[in-house]
């Protein structure tokens, strides 16, 4: 057991965790614009935290590098692809859930 | 953005030379055989994507900006810390206590790309998500009230403003 | 009460398929049927029968090359049906096309858009290139670049896109996949071997696996540039309407 | 450590499964998009840890279509819903 496994250990546990935040974030809020949060920050923080957990575990190479390009692309793609969703909704006008009214499930 | 056929060339040249520095991380070898066929592909890439897009990297990347890219992605970083950790209290808290709105944001940053930027560090911040872009005026959902105070503070712009080196009154 | 039924059906067809799955010989070992054969002669002899590193490559491209012939056909197949239904373009003749949206494409998805292309037009190179070393080939690579076009055609809009790859261009590539192996078929038999064997005549033998080597890279060249071209042409035959004035 | 991995990736696959409820149920077209966005980052990051637990480095190739071919679906199928219907809309 090294201390390079021990962080790496710690990051994926970390990145676990957003993801079960990020699941349950999906199932419990109300309406699409608020789903679009937890996809898009508990997700990349929670991707980006195991992958960088796989770096420190793996050590430098070249495949280091490739997981760098990974989380670099996790960060563009996953912020535009709910900027996108967001965007479809937002023109199609489905309205946004409200204090006060009913969950919509 | 008066581009003249000398610097369309150089930046044709230095997307080359990025998608080269691409091309032997994803190969993962410095065989000479495998330098010359990035070689060809990175050259012959460079100038199918700046046919077929109609431009090669936008003119507003600097020096400047390449430099100060990881002092913002460190700060990104940070804020997008912070941003889960808010996140996380809301949807862990059993009375979800989310109160979500639409604002409007003007924002003072020239050009494509700033906005893209920032319209992107909006999406990964506490509870904001970029909706819809006209012009300088952004569509912004929040999760709750502190959210829009917190975005239209606007230490994400300066953040943003910093790194593409913009004035606000310029 | 009709969802009881279908519920109990399918648990007895669950039971009845583990049943079967429970007596089939594990996964791996070695009285396994598929072992017997010619699995083994694949592994062991491949990389050096055929130069490639990724035995599945060399499977498709040199011992079944027939069969992936035949692939390559069934592609060609679908375009020939979306072209007799459809129809190609014609010169001289105006088409309206789909795509003519008031709603302007968003400015973030655009710029996110021209930063990535190129990168995934590289990684499409890189999978075709690398066929005979990494999972990947050349119907993967013209897979993706087809689906980078794809997203270029939602954002940009048709009309631009075929502007930008015109039929002049796209209508000699299709051909190129099967052009590239019956050419290097070809070759083989000038050599005095079989079809697709990759040999040269009066080569000396220790040139024979480089040449080989590179052949296949050929073939997978070709198959990836057909492949792309005739889902490129797929895509925009399918948005296409005729009839109508060219442009915005 | 190979055991941890394994532990990580399973629940993660596990996340992606409960997330298909999402891609399911979802009232609208744009909750089942983002359904399978999610569901699609949850499997790269599966991926990922796959190629470390078995040490087989090509995977991660196959991570990287992963990635781009989730970045395609989801911004084209968003586009093709913002701009559905316009034409009878005038």
């Amino acid at each position: 057991m090294m201390a390079r496994d021990i962080i790496a250990g710690i990051l994926c546990a970390v990145g676990t965790f957003f993801f079960i935040l990020g699941t349950t974030g999906l199932l419990r809020l109300p309406d699409v614009f608020s789903r679009l949060h937890p996809s898009t920050k508990c997700d990349t923080l929670g991707g980006c935290s195991v992958l960088i957990g796989l770096m420190v575990h793996s050590g430098f190479s070249f495949d280091t590098l490739k997981l760098l390009l990974i989380v670099a692309f996790l960060l563009v793609s996953s912020a535009t692809c709910g900027h996108a969703i967001g965007r479809s909704a937002f023109v199609k006008g489905i309205p946004i859930w409200k204090k006060g009214l009913e969950r919509e499930e | 953005m008066h581009t003249s056929e000398g610097s369309i060339f150089y930046r044709k040249i230095i997307l080359a030379a990025v998608l080269f520095l691409f091309w032997i991380v994803l190969t993962s070898t410095l065989v000479p055989v495998n330098i010359v066929l990035g070689a060809i592909c990175s050259a012959f890439t460079a100038s199918v994507s700046a046919a077929i897009l109609g431009r090669v990297l936008d003119p507003q990347i600097t020096l400047g900006v390449i430099l100060r890219l990881p002092i913002f992605a460190v700060r990104l970083g940070w804020e997008i810390v912070k941003a889960n950790y808010d996140v996380a209290k809301i949807i862990i808290n059993p009375k979800l206590p989310i109160d979500p709105r639409i604002t409007e944001y003007r924002t003072y940053l020239p050009g494509d790309l700033p906005k893209t930027v920032f319209a992107n560090s909006i999406t990964l911040t506490p509870g904001t998500v970029t909706l819809k872009i006209e012009d300088d005026k952004l569509y912004v959902h929040c999760l709750a009230a502190h959210h829009e105070e917190g975005l239209h503070e606007g230490k994400l712009e300066r953040m943003v403003a910093y790194l593409f080196g913009v004035r606000k009154d310029a | 009460m009709k969802k009881f039924f279908s519920l109990l059906f399918i648990a007895a067809l669950a039971i009845l398929l583990l049943y079967v799955v429970s007596n089939m010989p594990g996964m791996g070992e070695e009285d396994v049927p598929t072992r017997q054969n010619v699995i083994p002669r694949y592994l062991e002899n491949a990389e050096e029968e055929t130069g490639t590193e990724n035995v599945i490559t060399g499977v498709i491209l040199n011992y079944r090359g027939y069969d992936t012939m035949g692939e390559v056909t069934v592609i060609f197949t679908g375009l020939a049906a979306v072209i007799a239904i459809i129809g190609r373009e014609r010169r001289g003749k105006n088409y309206a096309y789909t795509d003519l949206s008031e709603i302007a494409s968003s400015v973030i998805v655009r710029i996110a858009i021209i930063f990535l292309a190129p990168l995934i037009l590289l990684f499409s190179f890189y999978t075709i290139l690398h066929g005979d070393v990494s999972p990947g080939g050349g119907f993967q690579g013209g897979a993706i670049i087809g689906a980078s076009l794809i997203i270029f055609t939602t954002i940009f809009g048709l009309w631009e896109s075929t502007s930008r790859i015109p039929q002049k261009l796209r209508f000699p590539l299709e051909g190129a996949a099967l052009l590239s192996f019956f050419s290097v078929g070809a070759i083989g038999i000038i050599g005095g071997g079989n079809f697709l064997t990759y040999t040269l005549p009066r080569l000396t033998t220790s040139l024979q696996p480089a040449v080989r080597t590179w052949l296949t890279l050929l073939v997978e060249i070709g198959i990836g540039v057909g492949g792309a071209m005739v889902f490129i042409s797929i895509l925009f035959a399918l948005l296409r309407e005729e009839g109508g004035v060219v442009g915005y | 450590m190979h055991n941890y991995l394994l532990a990580v990736a399973i629940i993660i696959a596990l996340n992606a499964f409960i997330c298909l409820y999402r891609a399911v149920r979802g009232p609208t077209i744009q909750d089942r998009v983002l359904g399978v966005n999610i569901v699609g980052t949850k499997t790269l990051i599966t991926i990922v840890l796959i190629t470390y637990i078995f040490s087989e480095v090509h995977f991660l190739d196959i991570a990287m279509v992963y990635a781009l071919l989730n970045f395609v679906v989801t911004v084209a199928v968003s586009r093709y819903l913002e701009t559905e219907g316009w034409r009878e809309a005038g």
